[in-house]
């Protein structure tokens, strides 16, 4: 393969990266307080490189610069969700940022890098890429969430953040050292190969899996490894939560993806068992904890972390299926969190924060119309048929009980259950309950309809699963 | 090659030594009368007020945060000067790119006014 | 002369005391040994001699006298004995330790201050042959020893608790490392001239049919003078010197200091200025390279050349120090960020481009 | 031989300097401790014959970050008794984890199958080996697309560090060079014609 054509391949990362450093110059070069040229800019940014991904969407799976990079189906679907998702957050984090006086071009430069993070993570074929990829993420999430100086809270948040994640940033590093030691090999490919001609078990292998695992589950943020979750998503400003609840969710499933499947799938013996603890754990200690919050951006944390349990379970089959349900599950999650945060942010006006539960008491007599979207959004985060929540859970669900582990199901089911207790509260609030305040809300007009957007697509998606469940299967090379 | 480095460890040792025996030398052959004002820090004749230890100012942490990132950068650079030769085109390319990003990194310092000193 | 010395005197004598076989790792050591002592005393004197250069020249350019009282037996040669009555002095006087400051690190500072000073010279090389240890990462080996005298400074400022110090060993700090980029840069031009590493190589990439005009000194111009003002950063010495700032903060990080641990600050700040000296000439201006190529005897490379063009960049560290007036803190810090290292930048960029063209008659 | 001496002797010193990280009373004797055991490691790596990292080592952790690290030390009058304040109050939680880790680390090894699989040896290169030559021929081909990733990374850390740190203060005076520079005679001095004065 010539240079030319492996350039080409990688075209979208290469736009990202010049466009992010065009948006750098230009910010630091005119210094008007609206930053309204960066923001515009930014946008730019994302549209040409989710345009270029589209352009050359792949057919197959071709790996280059020198086995460090892959294209395939998954990673150009993944990063085209991951472009959109970006997009909205910044519809949605524009005003707040402006509201809150926090609005600064770092937030928006920060931002394109940790998207470029994300590709690169998405299209890693090495498990030297995964890292990069990573810490770029990392990187500047830590100094988005401390973005805000003056507030204590947040700079706690991102230093809790940035200590946990360095510590997991530490273990995945240490686990591929382990893994790179025996097999002598950075490529995922090249790595399962090696695993599947091993024919007895290497304990530093195990040993180097488990650290792999740990890094893996911390980043997701699954039970017991989720202490910086609810921290950092109260801690933040809520558009950075906004963006660290969803678009990341993306690339820690196609690094999971990466890792578990094209690397260590000749493991999947091993890293199953330790996958099932990890997501039992989760549903179970989000949902239970995140019926007694009263803060909603603490309740939402919680909520992920039982999301992330429901979407490893999707992980646990350790085949093709099972991993296209997972890859189902994060994109409908991302799309719901997106539209629950963008609530949060659209009830805020004026420098307040909307993030106590009863910011939504009677909603319904304020705007019947955004009472219904969150409804909406609660239902199908709670998993109540036909919204496309409900597919969601209903994939992996089928997933576990057709791997065998009917237990595991049974659980997940009692959970959601569970977990459905605290969605359907928020909607009691929001429907029987006397407003608080009755001030009318407002927000810009690209706002409202982008939300609306949001909310309506999981309503229509939740009619017709079918089509996103068929590009997630296409996605895993069927 | 680990040959050559055992006169240098000797080197070190040495260095560290002099360093030592220049110190003992003194302590031995100097007096040693010590008395309160002349063992008190020195401030202009005044008693010490404070403890000299505060707190700095940030800029001094940001210069050297910005040092390491250079410092980084040039650490790439000696193993690609070596081979500036061998690696052809692609690998000067790569290394201008490098350069281009980590100046686009500069631009935004001096603009920001990162290396202002007040 | 370090060959000829380990076999026909060394080996010897270590067979004749140690009675063992000339070759054995005692005889090697030895010669390591012997040549390092002769290394360090080398710098030494030339260290004592500095001291007195220095005075002698400030004295000159002050219409001066100069010393010239301390002699031996009555003899008072100039007062050429001065950095021994200098040296003795130091050592009889009291070493006085603050007593708030952290004693360990207190008497630590001077030593870790003079230990990387001395370390560097290790990979030196004097002549084609003449050197201690010819390792591959020679250059990479001196840049690191070099980012390591910070160290003395800061923790000399800190274990002190006096104001001064603190303040005089934090500018120092943020100096020294402003510097060490720029610094650096010039390294890596020379690196990307040079092709290797190795000092040695470095030299002999520099000889050419044109004498002088083959040195790095005229491809790499901006470089040549980058490295030397930063080297006069680096070692804090004018118009670099607010880390001593005698007329604000009093002496800087060393203000607690006194007889041997102060002298010992000294050694190391001349030794490294040395340090810069001989790094100077050996990779801008050809080292033991001559520049009379092709004349009989004054044409051919010899450690003499190299010596001499030290001896001129320490003179020119003298001639500065007494001609330039101290520049303002905010002065050095855009000297160093805004100046140097966008020069080096683009330098660095030139000169690969010339590499890469084969720049003829340099890089042909 | 030699070599084993050498390297029990540095392995010996890291782990020391390491527990004094973490032992030692005074937090810059605990950096220093780090500088200590930095130069071991680097110690250990050149015996792996990887000279160059060995030396990277040494100009990047100790000559760049542990000078930012006693920076941060020194600058931050750090409260001991405060910290300390924590330890007897977890020291119970503390030691059951410990105690299970060394359980379980000691299951582990004495299991018997903990084995790495081999002997490993170092490599043993010519003297003229160099390895930077080596680590450059990698680094510029077959690890471009990472090398240039570290670049991005690079220029994300300048970028996080100044919006992180610089604050703007409008009570500073900067003297403005361009206008010092661009200052002319005309705007500045008036040439004034005055008879002389009597009394």
């Amino acid at each position: 393969m010539t240079l030319t054509t492996e350039l080409a391949l990688l075209a979208p990362e290469i736009a990202l990266l010049i466009m992010t450093s065009i948006v750098l110059v230009v910010d630091s070069l005119y210094d008007n307080p609206d930053r309204v040229l960066t923001y515009k800019l930014s946008q730019l940014a994302l549209i040409i490189t989710t345009g270029l991904v589209l352009l050359q969407f792949p057919e197959v799976s071709t790996h280059i610069m020198s086995g460090h990079f892959v294209s395939d189906p998954m990673s150009a679907i993944l990063k085209i969700v991951l472009g959109l998702m970006t997009l909205i957050v910044f519809f949605y984090s524009y005003d707040y940022l402006l509201e809150h006086e926090l609005l600064k071009g770092e937030y928006f430069i920060l931002m394109l890098f940790a998207v470029l993070g994300m590709q690169i993570m998405i299209s890693a074929n090495s498990l030297l890429t995964v890292y990069l990829g990573l810490e770029l993420l990392s990187l500047a999430l830590y100094a988005m969430v401390a973005m805000n100086r003056t507030s204590a809270v947040a700079t706690e948040a991102a230093m809790k953040y940035f200590v946990l994640g360095a510590l997991a940033s530490g273990m995945l590093l240490y686990g591929i050292s382990m893994l790179y030691g025996v097999s002598g090999t950075l490529e995922l490919p090249a790595l399962a190969t090696y695993l599947g001609a091993q024919t007895e078990a290497n304990l530093l292998l195990v040993f180097g899996l488990v650290f792999i695992v740990v890094g893996l589950a911390f980043k997701l943020g699954a039970v017991p490894f989720h202490m910086w979750v609810p921290d950092v998503y109260q801690g933040s400003p809520t558009s950075v939560t906004l963006f660290i609840g969803t678009a990341p969710k993306i690339a820690a499933f196609a690094m999971a993806i990466r890792l578990l499947a094209d690397g260590l799938q000749p493991l999947a013996g091993d890293w199953q068992g330790m996958l099932i603890v990890l997501a039992v754990l989760s549903m179970a200690g989000g949902n239970l904890i995140a019926i007694s919050q009263s803060n909603i951006k603490r309740m939402l944390a919680y909520s992920t972390i039982a999301h992330v349990g429901f979407l490893m379970l999707g992980l646990i089959s350790a085949n093709q299926t099972g991993y296209a349900s997972a890859m189902f599950y994060v994109i409908v999650y991302t799309l719901m969190s997106m539209g629950s945060f963008g609530m949060v942010i659209l009830l805020g006006r004026n420098g307040h924060e909307a993030d106590n539960l009863d910011d939504f008491k009677g909603l319904a007599e304020r705007s019947p119309w955004f009472a219904f979207i969150m409804l909406i959004l609660m239902f199908s985060m709670a998993g109540v048929p036909p919204f496309i929540g409900f597919w969601a859970k209903w994939f992996v669900i089928k997933e576990v009980i057709a791997a065998g582990h009917l237990w595991v199901a049974a659980l997940a089911v009692i959970f959601s259950v569970v977990g459905a207790y605290y969605y359907l509260r928020i909607v009691k609030l929001m429907f029987f309950d006397k407003p608080v305040q009755m001030t009318a809300i407002k927000s810009s007009q690209e706002m409202r309809m982008v939300l609306s957007l949001n909310g309506l697509a999981i309503l229509i998606l939740g009619f017709m699963p079918g089509f996103l469940m068929t590009l997630c299967i296409e996605a895993m090379g069927f | 090659m680990l040959e050559h480095y055992i006169p240098i460890l000797i080197f070190i040792v040495i260095g560290l030594g002099l360093g030592c025996v220049l110190f003992l030398l003194g302590y031995v052959l100097g007096p040693n009368r010590p008395d309160s004002e002349k063992n008190s820090p020195y401030e202009c004749g005044f008693e010490a007020f404070e403890d000299a230890r505060m707190k700095f100012d940030v800029r001094y942490y940001l210069i050297a945060i910005l040092f390491i990132i250079f410092d980084l950068e040039i650490a790439f650079f000696f193993p690609w000067a070596v081979v500036i030769r061998e690696i052809g085109m692609t690998g000067f390319w790569a290394m201008m790119i490098f350069l281009g990003v980590l100046t686009i990194g500069f631009v935004y310092e001096w603009r920001k006014g990162a290396l202002e000193w007040e | 002369m370090f060959g000829f010395l380990r076999d026909n005197v060394w080996s010897p004598l270590a067979g004749a005391v140690l009675s063992q076989p000339y070759d054995g790792y005692a005889v090697y050591l030895l010669d390591v040994l012997i040549k390092i002592i002769v290394v360090v005393a080398c710098v030494l004197f030339t260290f004592a001699y500095t001291t007195y250069a220095e005075r002698k020249v400030s004295a000159w350019i002050q219409l001066r006298i100069g010393p010239n009282r301390v002699g031996v037996f009555g003899f008072r040669m100039f007062g050429l004995a001065q950095p021994v009555a200098d040296g003795i002095k130091a050592i009889f006087k009291e070493i006085i330790i603050p007593t708030r400051a952290s004693k360990l690190l207190f008497v630590l500072a001077p030593i870790l201050a003079l230990g990387p000073a001395f370390a560097a010279w290790a990979v030196i090389p004097f002549n084609d042959v003449m050197v201690l240890a010819d390792i591959n990462a020679g250059l990479l080996y001196i840049i690191a020893m070099t980012s390591l005298a910070v160290y003395g400074i800061i923790i000399a400022g800190w274990a002190s608790n006096s104001k001064y110090a603190f303040l005089g060993s934090l500018r120092s700090a943020a100096q020294i490392v402003s510097y060490e980029i720029s610094m650096g840069f010039a390294l890596v031009c020379v690196l990307v001239a040079a092709g290797s590493l190795n000092l040695g190589d470095i030299v002999n990439a520099q000889s050419g049919k044109y004498g002088f005009l083959n040195w790095y000194w005229l491809p790499l111009l901006p470089m040549f003078y980058v490295y030397f003002v930063s080297g006069l950063a680096e070692t804090n010495r004018l118009p670099f010197d607010v880390v001593e700032g005698e007329s604000e903060i009093v002496a800087g990080f060393h203000v607690e200091y006194s007889g041997i641990a102060f002298a010992t600050f000294f050694i190391a700040e001349y030794t490294n200025m040395i340090l810069i000296s001989i790094l100077t000439s050996i990779l801008f201006l050809g080292g033991w390279l001559s520049p009379f190529q092709g004349i009989p005897v004054v044409g051919a490379p010899s450690i003499f050349w190299l010596l001499g063009k030290t001896a001129l960049f320490l003179f020119l560290f003298l001639w500065i120090r007494w001609t330039f007036p101290r520049y303002r803190y905010d002065q050095i810090m855009r000297l160093g960020w805004k100046v140097f290292l966008p020069i080096t930048i683009v330098w660095v960029v030139v000169t690969s481009v010339m590499v890469v063209a084969k720049v003829p008659p340099w890089f042909s | 031989m030699i070599e084993q001496t050498v390297f029990y002797f540095f392995a010996g010193l890291l782990l020391l300097a390491a527990t004094m990280v973490i032992t030692v009373k005074n937090p810059v004797h605990a950096a220093l401790s780090l500088v200590l055991a930095f130069f071991c490691s680097a110690a250990i790596w050149l015996l792996l014959q990887a000279e160059f990292l060995a030396i990277v080592l040494i100009l990047v952790y100790v000559g760049a970050v542990m000078v930012l690290f006693l920076f941060v030390i020194m600058m931050l009058d750090i409260n001991l008794t405060v910290l300390r304040e924590g330890f007897s109050r977890f020291l119970p939680v503390g030691i059951s984890v410990a105690v299970l880790m060394a359980v379980s680390m000691g299951l582990v090894i004495t299991s018997g199958r903990f084995t790495t699989g081999g002997n490993y040896e170092a490599l043993k290169h010519a003297a003229d080996y160099s390895n930077t030559r080596e680590l450059g021929i990698a680094l510029f081909t077959d690890y471009l697309y990472p090398f240039e990733i570290a670049g991005a990374i690079l220029l994300l850390a300048i970028v996080a560090a100044i919006s992180l740190t610089l604050r703007k203060r409008p009570d500073t005076k900067t003297p403005k060079v361009e206008k010092q520079v661009a200052v002319h005679r005309a705007g500045h001095v008036r040439l004034v014609r005055m008879e002389a004065e009597k009394e």
